[in-house]
């Protein structure tokens, strides 16, 4: 059985280690902050210029100056910094960010990344997506494995516009976990249920399988 | 301090100067931080052919996209211009011109701009539209991309608290973009929420040094929210 | 906060994984905010062949000019080398290898260092010895020299206060070069006057975010004055 | 009469206007200070990250944390600012400075400046000049108008390693005060008693006269 939004969050999640600086885009991303194992904590950063973000205000304290890269309003978290937006990409272009997780439409097998225009049908602009990949050491693409018509979002070159290249080390689908190195993702986990040759399948571009593909577990 | 006191009454004085095919570079992230007052004025004024150089456009009636309304900006240097059917509208009919900029190059060509720095190298969108036409190099073996900074005939901007004399306090995300366009117009005007006396703000705590700042207004601001999230009880 | 909890007991671990050859960005102007504490364990430790990226080499038995009796550093990347004769003498007698760099250059090269900017063209030194060998470039008819970044093994770094998590705050001039360095290390270590609580510094108030800092101690500090200038009565 | 270094001073104090940031180089520049027209306020600019100098401290006040770009303890004045080197330097090559003072070595006719090395006898390294010449539009060189043994220091051609190229707009000697612009020194002012021929006398570097040149005038 393929993995829920929440169910991804959860997968990202395990990726997570005691002291990381971390930025989530918008969409499954943010939702892995409701999954931060228990014994260890992590520091989010939003791109607008706040490095620990806070739960979501009570109507109380809801405040037009403090909000997120989503332009949600939310709260600082204990021992948060607050500072201007050349500050901020400073932190993510200097690569002081331990980990990145982001959507995309499309993926390949050399590492490329297309998530932030489809031509002709939705250009809003990359907002910080490009300087988020250029910038970090460790980024984890979360999405779908294909799409409604089942075509793969894996692809051997991507077809859209790039947001970064050689920049994607792992992807958390609904389907598997997989690495990207050598110009080939390589199969690491596969989603409770799902059959190693369903996501051979869904997965357009150079698959490498190893012998045994564990499942995924989840202690939540 | 009579040479410093950089205090004007009216948005008019405020803008004075402003004409047709200026460069504006602007404050705030979506709507959380802009010199809301500013604004109106420049559509008061009604002056055509800006150039504005800010991460959004506002949204359909409020912040800089007001100014789309009536047709007075020729070109958008922004991130992102969604949350904006007008600005997507105008901009895919070609009647806008968009340079889409990635936020952090953004940000650092603003700085950049007000530092005299005139062109910096980024690895952020190499292999990618935005590198089009761009000097490419090479520095520990990866690729980055010459980007050239950015200044303003004006820069409009919103900060907390001014003392007379244009030292500045931003509050909270509602600084964002704004420290960095206050160093890049060459004339720079700031509204706030508070003027204060000189000497009032601690020397080691001012974010924005006065010698940026040419104006200062007292505004009012509405402060729209764009998304209001709530805690889960 | 485990993860985050970055302070140290001793200078032997705030120092540790320091050996031969490393590149260190120091923070201080003179013998003004400088980490002496950490110069202190670096004399101990008796490394050598170190290039010490600072604007000045302390004096001659203060500050980073300890380093140079013992002949522990190979290269100074600064842009002033006076109230030192011993540093003189190294430099004049071909001992110690003296990169001058203009002092707004070297901020910025640490800057862009700790940004992932890995070079910008500047004005400063075009025409002068320190463009030799450097990239030259016009921008609106005027020439810019290309200068690269600078990072470090280590960045030590002198702040006022700190909480556990390493937001950190200086106090007056004190600041200088400190807040670039605290970016540039692989490693940063920070010494300070006192050790906060989380929570306890304001989050608009914060000179370098925790991201920066790897370790924190707790020093005492002599804090010696190069000239003192009295008001005249 | 040549002038003496206060009066050098006073004549450079006579260039400010009111509500300039105005960075002063160590030695004569930093004599300006005293000599600030009474109807008018200027804001002093520190490179070691302070805007705002006040006068020297008490015995009191002396703090280790509160020094000039000279390493002399100061105070703030009212609504100083203090920030880091790079902020400083940010301000100074962008050109935020209204005026520099410095002294130099020697100035050519083209503008050049030599101020901070005399190879095999000075080295002591160039600290913030060159940004200085470089970012400021406005900058006055102070100095002797020509060295002991009577060797001009207003050249064709700079001898020493420049500080900076094409840079230099006015000059206040112990002489004269000289505009330079045109590949030329335009005398502008003489020091009272001293004559137009001493002044070409001691001149190196091509030397305009006008008709008339007018003494110089001191209200203190």
């Amino acid at each position: 059985m393929s993995l829920n939004r929440d169910q991804i969050a959860m997968r990202v999640a395990q990726e997570l280690e005691d002291g990381y600086y971390v930025n989530l885009g918008i969409g499954i991303p943010t939702l892995v902050a409701n999954y931060v194992p228990s014994d260890i904590e992590v520091m989010l950063q939003s791109e607008n210029g706040l490095l620990g973000i806070g739960p979501y205000p009570t109507e109380d304290q809801v405040d037009a100056d403090m909000i997120n890269a989503g332009k949600e309003t939310v709260t600082a978290a204990l021992g948060a910094s607050i500072f201007s937006s050349a500050e901020s990409f400073a932190m993510i272009r200097g690569g002081h960010v331990n980990l990145t997780v982001l959507g995309a439409f499309e993926v390949d097998q050399n590492g490329n990344i297309a998530s932030y225009m489809i031509p002709g049908k939705l250009v809003k602009g990359m907002g910080g997506a490009m300087d988020l990949v250029a910038g970090a050491d460790n980024i984890i693409v979360t999405m779908t494995h294909a799409d409604k018509r089942d075509n793969s979002k894996l692809l051997e070159r991507c077809s859209l516009p790039l947001t970064g290249v050689g920049c994607v080390k792992r992807i958390v689908t609904d389907l598997a976990v997989l690495e990207v190195k050598d110009g080939a993702f390589h199969l690491l986990e596969r989603a409770p249920g799902v059959s190693v040759e369903e996501i051979q399948q869904k997965t357009a571009g150079k698959l490498i399988i190893p012998e045994n593909v564990p499942e995924m577990t989840f202690d939540h | 301090m009579s040479g410093f006191n950089k205090v004007v009454s009216s948005y008019q004085e405020a803008m004075a100067g402003l004409s047709d095919d200026m460069t504006i570079i602007a404050g705030g992230f979506g709507l959380c931080g802009i010199p809301e007052g500013l604004i109106t004025e420049i559509k008061r004024q009604g002056v055509k052919g800006l150039t504005i150089v800010s991460n959004n456009c506002g949204t359909d009636n409020f912040g800089l996209g007001m100014l789309l309304e009536d047709k007075q900006i020729k070109k958008m240097v922004s991130s992102y211009v969604g949350e904006n059917a007008e600005f997507e509208r105008q901009y895919l009919s070609g009647e806008l011109e968009v340079d889409l900029t990635p936020q952090g190059t953004l940000a650092e060509k603003m700085r950049a701009g007000g530092a005299g720095i005139p062109a910096f190298y980024t690895a952020t969108g190499y292999g990618t539209p935005v590198a089009e036409g761009k000097e490419v190099k090479q520095f520990n073996g990866r690729n980055y991309i010459l980007e050239e900074s950015v200044t303003g005939d004006f820069a409009i901007v919103k900060a907390w608290k001014a003392d007379k004399i244009g030292n500045l306090v931003y509050r909270d995300t509602a600084m964002n973009f704004n420290p960095m366009a206050a160093t890049a117009g060459k004339i720079t005007v700031v509204e706030v929420e508070e003027i204060v006396e000189v000497g009032e703000l601690d020397p080691n705590q001012i974010h924005t040094p006065g010698i940026y700042v040419n104006r200062i207004i007292k505004g009012s601001f509405e402060k729209r929210i764009e998304k209001i999230t709530l805690a889960k009880n």
